[in-house]
């Protein structure tokens, strides 16, 4: 990941920690991450702070065996994309499943955990990751 | 769109060897493309306008930027402007269309377009955090999703949507390895198996190590010029008849689907329909196999093969060289190497040699009409352009 | 050279601030920049057919390339081709002859240019290195050349061959720190003096501290229209006349002279040539002062001032808003801020706001022609541009 | 500097150690860095391999008070451009020289010296520097 300041990841806390992202209250359109104006409704569109769903289906995921930088001790891990129902799709990991739950379609509920733990200037990231609930 | 246009070909074309180029630097392989571009004897060096250079991520490969001014001052062709475009792996294929445009516009006659990527100078790990620069940062690097893992999700879609199996994705790989056995400058000499394939290990399933594109140092280098004075300096001269240019959401999550690249469709379109063509008259094509799904998604969205059906395709040899489309001649991405900021100018390369019946025993046979398919990260840059002897 | 190309304009601007903007990412500042060019009303977001972004070093401040795809995902504007040029400190600039180049040619009508750098992500020794990368990483970086280092070179040749001095050079940032504090986008709205330059300490001598430009987040957008069209959509249209872009050496050490930028004078000689223009004709001109000795190479090479005089010329005022030629009235790159890839792009806002006599009290009297030049690096791309009022 | 691999470097250790370039046999041109191809002869020239001279006089100099990662330890330093006498201009260190020695004209012979010393992966960079002789 970028060797950062603070700055760069303290600007993403709300959308990292709690899941927030905007809505046009003139289209009802839902965006996260969220967006500076509203795509459908450009200009004309009257954005406002919006909690996201927590929870959502596996649209497809995949079982990572080679990580990146940063994601050494958990390797493999799952990544999966998530339909949160509102018209908002996420990538995440799927973490605290069994391997044989973890399908297209099943449900998952967010969590709160660390993703990344060895930034070079000891910059520990948090945000979510998602279960498998049934 | 396009209005009173010149017509712009390619009249000469240089690669450097494409591997793990250890004793040459990022200068010396652009410097050898040019040089064996400019050996055919077409133009000297001083006829040359303009540069368009594509490379992806120099800053982090070598700590350098400037790449235009580098690319003019390795090529000895100060004081003409030079410019570096970059659109992650498909940087060349987009300085390609900035080559064109340039000349197609009346501003230059003759402009040299250079595409080159030094990836080994730094770790692997490096390198594909460099890479990785061609997803988006914020919501999918930091999540942990590799350029592998990206592509292995629209790989599970395929297969849930359409039965694609695994081994119709790696009869992709057996196919590219095979035609870069023929391929000179080719970073793999060596021929695969399917069974080799499915047994290569899982990199993020269901992609396996030998799905997957490598890391290549290499350079490619073309010349282009308006076509009328071309054809006077060429009898070899190659027209692009149609280029085209799309974009599309940076990370997989804003896709309207997941089975086709959208980006690809549109570019192709466009292209197709300045060159007055269909995917029917495609000869030979250099689509973006940067992994074994992402042939299998150019040969459906360039139109080539229903949608659904480019795994089967694949499987049964009709992308082979003398198959329905001969795909990939030069070994692709796959095996003939991926330095990602060469790859689009090397593709038109090979078109070029392709279409002037100069590619060896990968000759397509009586290739009269071209393309090239030149992909950026996971979709959210296509680029297609089409050729025809001039 | 140039051959029966279209006439092209501009027809809104929109910019960030320019500053430490710790609470604003590289995404925000580029939408919020094209926001407010849209927010003029003379088009909608859906009438512009392609992108041109310049962005220097984003892989190393931002860990991002890609940079098309991701302007056009941030403005809701895929899935048009958007590409990214990048030219060190001049990307802006030369995005800008992009965009100009693609109307020009007939390819499209209607096309935005954006420019945007993200500098404060990273400390300020990586910012410094990322900067580097517009030098020559192995022949200057190595050495420990750093950027104000190689400028600090040409300073002490023009202060050795035609008696500059320190107290010339500390003028001009006098100068544009002045004219900042009317441009409410501007990094710094805090005046110096030059006993305040001169005591503000050697970064690289003869260069201190207040001769250097800062690091600086920000972002530009442009809308550029076909002239005719420009006109009927809008009163504030502005032609670009002239647009010029010569290379030099990447080094300092290839250069031909150390006294003068020959890549500015040639690409000055191109545009003013295109435009059927003279230096003397120019009323406004935003030049590259990322020290102020290129600004006094600058107003020399461009042809404002006989080669030696610019710094007796800035010292007497003559390059003040009501002077001979009004020089960075928006406060340049040293006060206005340099955030490198959209710098280019806010120099051309300026003078749209300038030659449409709404630049508030920073406003030439009566500028009816304006210049804006553009440098890569030490000099090894210059870009320039010249405008009227359409 | 780039925290590269070891080819990154050693490609380089005729240039940076022996001030190795080469010479158009054609045009008597001397290019250091070598040259891929000459760029007056271009196609027609014939390059061969040649040692710079490792003696010449000062054409420009600054001194540097801030700078770059890698180079802390030696802050503030002189720099300078070079003239060797054959066409060839190079930037370098002026060390081992006092300070009203270094002035624009002074004669200069190569040294060999330690250029870098903290790269983050232990890498030691070394190469030409010069200094003052009268
Ligand atoms: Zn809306
Ligand atoms: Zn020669």
């Amino acid at each position: 990941m970028v060797e950062g300041s603070v700055a760069l990841h303290w600007r993403r806390y709300p959308e990292r920690y709690s899941l927030i992202g905007n809505h046009c209250a003139t289209c009802k359109t839902d965006y996260f991450p969220p967006r500076v104006f509203c795509h459908n409704c450009r200009r004309k569109g009257k954005l406002i702070v919006k909690d996201m769903p927590r929870t959502g289906k596996i649209v497809a995921f995949t079982e990572v065996f080679v990580g990146p930088v940063g994601f050494e001790n958990e390797t493999p891990y799952f990544l999966a994309l998530i339909d949160l129902g509102n018209g908002v799709i996420l990538l995440t990991q799927i973490v605290d499943s069994s391997r044989d739950r973890i399908q297209i379609g099943a449900n998952v509920k967010m969590m709160f955990r660390k993703i990344q733990d060895n930034d070079k200037e000891g910059v520990i990231n948090y945000g979510y990751k998602f279960k498998v609930t049934e | 769109m396009v209005k009173k246009m010149r017509s712009v070909s390619i009249i000469a074309a240089g690669l450097s060897k494409f591997g793990e180029n250890w004793d040459e630097s990022y200068r010396q392989m652009i410097a050898k493309a040019a040089l064996e571009a400019l050996s055919s004897n077409v133009v000297e060096g001083k006829e040359i306008e303009a540069i368009f250079g594509g490379t992806m991520a120099s800053g982090r490969f070598i700590g350098q930027e400037h790449i235009g001014a580098l690319i003019a001052d390795q090529l000895g062709l100060n004081p003409i402007a030079s410019t570096r475009v970059e659109a992650a792996c498909a940087s060349g294929g987009v300085a390609l269309r900035q080559g064109f445009t340039a000349v197609a516009s009346g501003m230059y006659d003759i402009v040299a377009v250079g595409g080159a990527e030094k990836m080994t100078d730094v770790s692997t790990e490096q390198a594909a955090f460099a890479l990785g620069g061609a997803g988006d940062q914020e919501t999918e690097l930091f999540h942990g999703a590799t350029f592998p893992a990206l592509y292995a999700l629209l790989a599970q879609k395929h297969m849930e949507k359409f039965g694609t199996t695994e081994e119709m994705m790696a009869s992709c790989a057996v196919k590219n390895h095979h035609n870069a056995m023929h391929n000179p400058i080719a970073q793999f000499h060596k021929e695969f198996s399917i069974a080799d394939v499915m047994n290569s290990g899982y990199i993020a399933s269901p992609l396996k190590l030998l799905d997957c594109s490598p890391i290549t140092d290499g350079a490619a280098v073309l010349i282009l010029c308006e076509t009328s004075k071309a054809k006077k300096l060429s009898d070899q001269a190659i027209e692009i008849v149609g280029s085209g240019q799309a974009s599309d959401s940076l990370a997989l999550t804003g896709r309207k689907s997941l089975t086709q690249l959208d980006a690809t469709m549109l570019a192709a379109k466009h292209a197709l329909a300045q060159a007055k063509a269909t995917p029917k008259d495609i000869d030979v094509a250099e689509v973006h196999d940067c992994f074994t799904i992402a042939e299998i998604l150019a040969i459906e969205d360039l139109g080539f093969f229903k949608k659904g059906s480019g795994g089967t395709a694949s499987l049964g040899g009709e992308t082979e060289i003398n198959g329905q489309v001969a795909v990939n001649p030069s070994g692709g991405l796959k095996a003939c190497g991926h330095p990602v900021g060469a790859t689009g100018v090397k593709q038109a390369a090979e078109i070029f040699y392709q279409l002037n019946g100069i590619a060896g025993k990968r000759q397509r046979k009586d290739a009269e009409i071209g393309l090239t398919h030149n992909v950026g990260g996971s979709g959210a840059t296509a680029v297609v352009h089409v050729y025809k002897k001039a």
